[in-house]
């Protein structure tokens, strides 16, 4: 009854064109790496900033800088699918992270793209891909967290300046950043979405005081930033005042399935150590894999794992066929924040007393088990609560009506 | 890489989908219970008419199958249709009329801690599975005893006193790609199920007011519905990707991408079935309701081709 | 620096007075639960109510009925932990449960010795208790569920009498009952909880139309109930006209623990039975319970229910202390229905295929745990949802602000 | 039959609550993180004076020593509490000065993949328990690693790198009974820290606003709430259960309703640390914050005495 038209089919394969990109790609990377510096110790932020520049900088000479930004803008145009071999190969070769110029080449930088005029393009886009210019993020704020439209950082017009006064939280890497993207209230009377603008602040301005805020773990690329008149030219305005709110939200809709590859590709090489662990640990004088019930909690946190880069590739697919990518990125998001803390909860349960301490003990590789189900408690609540993830699965996807 | 419905698949799923609520609405259930089950062979025909045993030698791949069982599954559609589809692709000339919908086929696999048939009344033949063979015998001629109340009353089974004898057709590769083929599209189905759970939940949460306004607009709600689109999303993924893996278009492990279909179809089949009965309330424990058929669905379709459990076992078999 | 002052302690065994009240209740039980007849078949109503009232009979007359009603009604006056001690001896001896009576005894009873007028009073309690009447409950409706106050069905001041007209739904036994206790609207223009009114209704009344609501294991104790102008005489108000809300409620605060006493003891005879048949059952040649995950999980739910087993046994004992139970009885409830779920979750996984009967298959007791899954699936929605549970819990134990 | 505080036993808890606020408000807990989480020998002798270490001498049950211990737990108070008090309650003689705080008893527990030792630079006698008997050790002459950074800064660690030495002062029964007490101890400990957890998340919902109201007026959060408080009761009725047993006024299995106890508020413990950092969204992630101090405590006291995924094999074993 029904008939084939055409034998384009499903295919999870790489076309040859991907899986040349891939071999140039990778021996590029077999022929750079070993020239790459050991990674500087995780507070040595003067040296991290060399390092996470540097490797960009490398990127840059060898045409893989903004992989995915337009070749227009000095970007190599890749699409999504070479995108997710390029997270693939760098993880498997443990090629350096994007670092501290995630904030330029993943938010700030493609929104300058969509937004920004000329001039701010021309200024800017370069340095970033270069690895010049470290941009770090002036979002959130202490009373604007999930609700970030309510943010009250203030600025107000002063001739040919925006005065800021207020402060901002989660910033990270501010201390060591150049440039700053900001969103800022220029607007009391009007609706709160209504009265934000989106500004390039040079983090050299005056009246800045930059805090430290140290995370659980004690790590500090977290600040908080406080404002006390700062003076920002009007012309570093992106997009129209009042108009940032949107502005600020182009950014989501670039989200080409890519976000989590190099998290999931961790997480699979995680479990598996997890796995080589459970059978080189002893429990009762037998290997602690000889457990059906920890064995089966593992394999199904394997399979899950499978099953959400398979997820990732459908999101990576719609994207491609599409421009964008529909739920499967929140849906993505939830699952994968409620198995990593099942992942986290079931590693401290093999180590048992070894989860003590954050490094490795007694030659057992635990450490990398316990940073694990640390990180696994802060997936659900970075960029979007799992509970504002579900009211926009349930209210955009599936319909439901608004809370109000 | 392209893993997203191709146009053809999509017309190929939404036909299936339209033919299906046409010739087998969910009203259609209640009356279907009430015989105690009994397939109806005008409209199993109807099935083979629009090709869902043929598939395969019409030159359909076991995604494009996936998708039509996604269909079935959603649709709630009672009888043996894997074992139905497997025999029309895998014993085609052993057992003549099942793709044309003449010959009803069922499986019983061998299984602790009892071998049961389903739609034993039905079957003009039953093939037993044990280990890596496949018997085919007269389903008048084994020793059964009948479940007097079943679990789902679409799904009416026998308990096999004995699970011996038959003609062998079927061993080795044959088997174990059948067993892939059979888990997989079971998988499609209970995604399909997972979904129309989803669907008639939500449907009712939109309507359902307390307390002065939908029941949806509720955060408990919301959550619950999220969690269910979760769920079956993400064995969606799995299952499809088993799918396309069987067709040769991926470079997965066969054996380890089907046990992942199949463990996540079944975790969402069965936690979509019970929270679309919670959330609708005492409705949702109601025979008229059709939340619980899901459930009671649900529950069939996990021990088909090995449960959920017993595929995490699997996989960790293979780690 | 503190001092001991009483030698009282908390003790979980029972007082002699309570081992008394035990021994000779247990006597009493084995000599008369030989001449008990065979339960009926479920769906044998009429039979079912010979039985169910049979049996209540017998309890009168040894002085057991209404346990724990006060003296002065003819009840026993028990404290909660006799109650508890008489719920548990008739469960382990396998005494026929309260059955159709339960609402007579447990609710519409207690309501009526607590707002009943005298003459009310001494026309239903003594019925109740010898098992002459057997009463229903007409509360729910289509549209008014957790959010009971919103009911709608009407009835209209006409001289002596009230008129009904309405729907009710989840009336248990309306098919058999003698009377039902009733929550009608007579007042449509106030808030809704104050147009109440708690009516004594004669189910062989005219109007009414009795339709049974299948449940989806095909039972049909339940009923839906339609009145069509049905006359009720004023005289059958308990309490003043518009104030039933406040007069249902009443009955909440008799809570003493008991509630699921039953439940808990049978959860616990399925789960040691669930073991057994784990070891009974063989999976790949060997005893399913050789599976340590399995065991874990069985075992998991055991060690819950022991907690549960104290918990109950907290909520008594405060109830004894203070009259009433605290946040105990929600706790009690939220937790019992989420362990029921995995509980029968775990005994389908169990059952593999044997799960597809709701009678015992191939002489292994597999019945009972099917039932008991589907059962579990009822549990946190009967008597308020898990959802309203936790609005609950969250709003007036810990004191979080309500929605609106 | 008589399952509730006891007045003497409410003003019991009520004074060391009291206590532990004025003493070690949960303000002090970062400077002492800040000192590597070194112990104040003036606090310890403080909590000696008002008895915590010698609450059996003094006549004090386990069912009281429980509801101490739970206040103890929900101040986070650091340092090897338990150890303290079982020293002073069994071995009194041979380790003088357990009870008036002037001895610091710690006790490692040989166990798989790797022994760690507590508090060791603050400890004047260290415990080593292996199988059935305890041996007493210098806590300078034991070979040992320091941990460079502990998961919880208030809980210093050294990985001991042989556990076998020292002269046996109890074994058998003694053992037996010592790892009942120290397990419901440890347990009481679980759900004092739950409820603290509980406690701070609420508050936090109260006061913090999102969308224009507190955080703790959506579902989301109110329900996330009521199962921490759900899990903090049940253990609770778990962990008085076993004590009020151990004190020979129950009729129940001691080692089950120890593993009961112990299981659940282990379970319960690390749940509400869980749910009480996502409650405070960012803010749970941060040093300044307690939310987490509950977390890492959980995880602490769950590996004490046995965790409760061993509790659960001990409860199958005698099933």
């Amino acid at each position: 009854m029904y008939q084939i038209l055409s034998r384009v089919a499903m295919d999870l394969r790489y076309t040859e064109q991907e899986q040349t990109f891939r071999a140039e790609l990778r021996a590029w990377l077999a022929d750079v790496l070993p020239s790459v510096a050991p990674e500087p110790h995780r507070d040595d932020w003067k040296n991290r900033r060399v390092w996470d520049t540097g490797w960009q900088r490398m990127l840059f000479d060898a045409g893989y800088a903004g992989i995915n930004w337009p070749k227009e803008y000095g970007g190599r145009g890749a699409t999504p699918t070479e995108h997710l071999i390029f997270l693939e190969e760098t993880e498997r070769m443990r090629a350096p992270y994007v670092g501290m110029n995630f904030v330029g080449l993943l938010h700030a930088g493609p929104t300058l793209v969509a937004e920004a005029s000329t001039e701010q393009k021309a200024h800017h886009l370069p340095s970033i891909l270069k690895g010049d210019h470290v941009w770090c993020q002036g979002f959130s704020e202490p009373n604007a967290g999930s609700d970030l439209a309510s943010l009250q950082c203030r600025a107000i017009r002063d001739g040919d300046d925006y005065v800021i006064t207020g402060q901002k939280i989660w910033t990270s890497f501010a201390h060591i950043a150049d440039y700053c993207e900001m969103l800022v209230r220029t607007d009391t009377e009007v609706p709160k979405h209504r009265g934000i603008t989106w500004l390039i602040l040079p983090m050299d301005a005056k009246g800045m005081d930059i805090r430290p805020l140290r995370t659980m773990e004690g790590s500090t690329e977290f600040c908080e930033v406080f404002f006390d008149e700062v003076r920002v030219p009007v012309a570093n305005r992106v997009g129209d005042e009042n108009d940032g709110w949107r502005v600020a939200m182009v950014t989501l809709s670039f989200e080409r399935g890519t976000a989590f590859v190099s998290e999931m590709l961790q997480s699979m090489e995680l479990v598996r150590d997890l796995a080589d662990l459970a059978k080189k640990v002893t429990r009762n004088g037998s290997a602690a894999w000889d457990d059906t019930g920890l064995r089966r909690d593992i394999a199904h946190l394997s399979g899950e794992l499978d099953a959400l880069w398979s997820l990732t590739k459908r999101n990576i697919s719609e994207a491609q066929r599409t421009g964008f990518v529909g739920v499967g990125g929140n849906v993505f998001k939830l699952a994968y924040s409620e198995l990593r803390q099942r992942l986290g909860e079931l590693s401290l349960r093999l180590l048992d007393r070894a989860s003590l301490s954050l490094d490795d003990v007694h030659e057992l590789p635990t450490g990398k088990h316990v940073h694990g189900r640390i990180h696994a408690l802060s997936i659900g609540i970075a960029a979007g609560t799992s509970q504002v993830q579900r009211n926009i699965v349930a209210e955009r996807t599936l319909g439901l009506p608004k809370d109000r | 890489m392209d893993f997203w419905r191709t146009q053809d698949q999509e017309a190929l799923q939404d036909g299936i989908r339209s033919f299906c609520q046409g010739r087998f609405p969910i009203e259609s259930l209640q009356p279907i219970e009430a015989t105690g089950g009994r397939l109806d062979r005008a409209a199993w025909r109807d099935l083979a008419g629009v090709g869902v045993f043929s598939l395969r030698h019409d030159g359909f791949s076991i995604t494009d199958s996936a998708l039509v069982f996604e269909e079935l599954g959603r649709a709630l559609i009672p009888g043996p249709l894997t074992a139905t589809y497997l025999a029309a692709t895998h014993l085609r000339t052993v057992l003549e009329g099942a793709d044309s919908g003449e010959r009803i086929v069922g499986l019983a696999q061998v299984a602790e801690p009892v071998t049961m048939a389903e739609h034993l009344l039905d079957l003009d033949s039953l093939l037993i599975l044990q280990g890596d063979s496949i018997a085919v015998v007269d389903p008048n001629s084994v020793p059964t005893q009948v479940v007097e109340r079943p679990l789902d009353p679409l799904t009416p089974v026998h308990v096999m006193l004995s699970a011996t004898g038959g003609e062998i057709v079927a061993t080795g590769d044959v088997v174990r790609q059948w067993c892939r083929e059979g888990a997989v599209l079971t998988a499609a189905m209970q995604v399909g199920a997972s979904f129309a759970a989803i669907d008639l939940a939500v449907e009712y949460a939109k309507g359902r007011e307390q307390f002065g306004r939908p029941i949806g607009a509720f955060q408990a709600v919301k959550h619950m519905a999220a969690d269910m689109l979760v769920k079956a999303e993400v064995a969606r993924a799995a299952t499809y990707a088993a799918a396309v893996n069987l067709d040769g278009n991926g470079d997965d492990d066969l054996d380890r991408a089907v046990s992942v279909a199949k463990m996540l179809a079944g975790d969402a089949a069965l936690f979509c079935g019970k929270i679309g009965i919670q959330i609708h309330g005492g409705m949702g424990f109601t025979w008229e309701v059709n939340a619980q058929r899901y459930w009671k669905r649900a529950v069939v379709l996990d021990t088909h081709y090995g449960n959920s459990e017993m595929h995490a076992d699997a996989l960790a078999g293979s780690m």
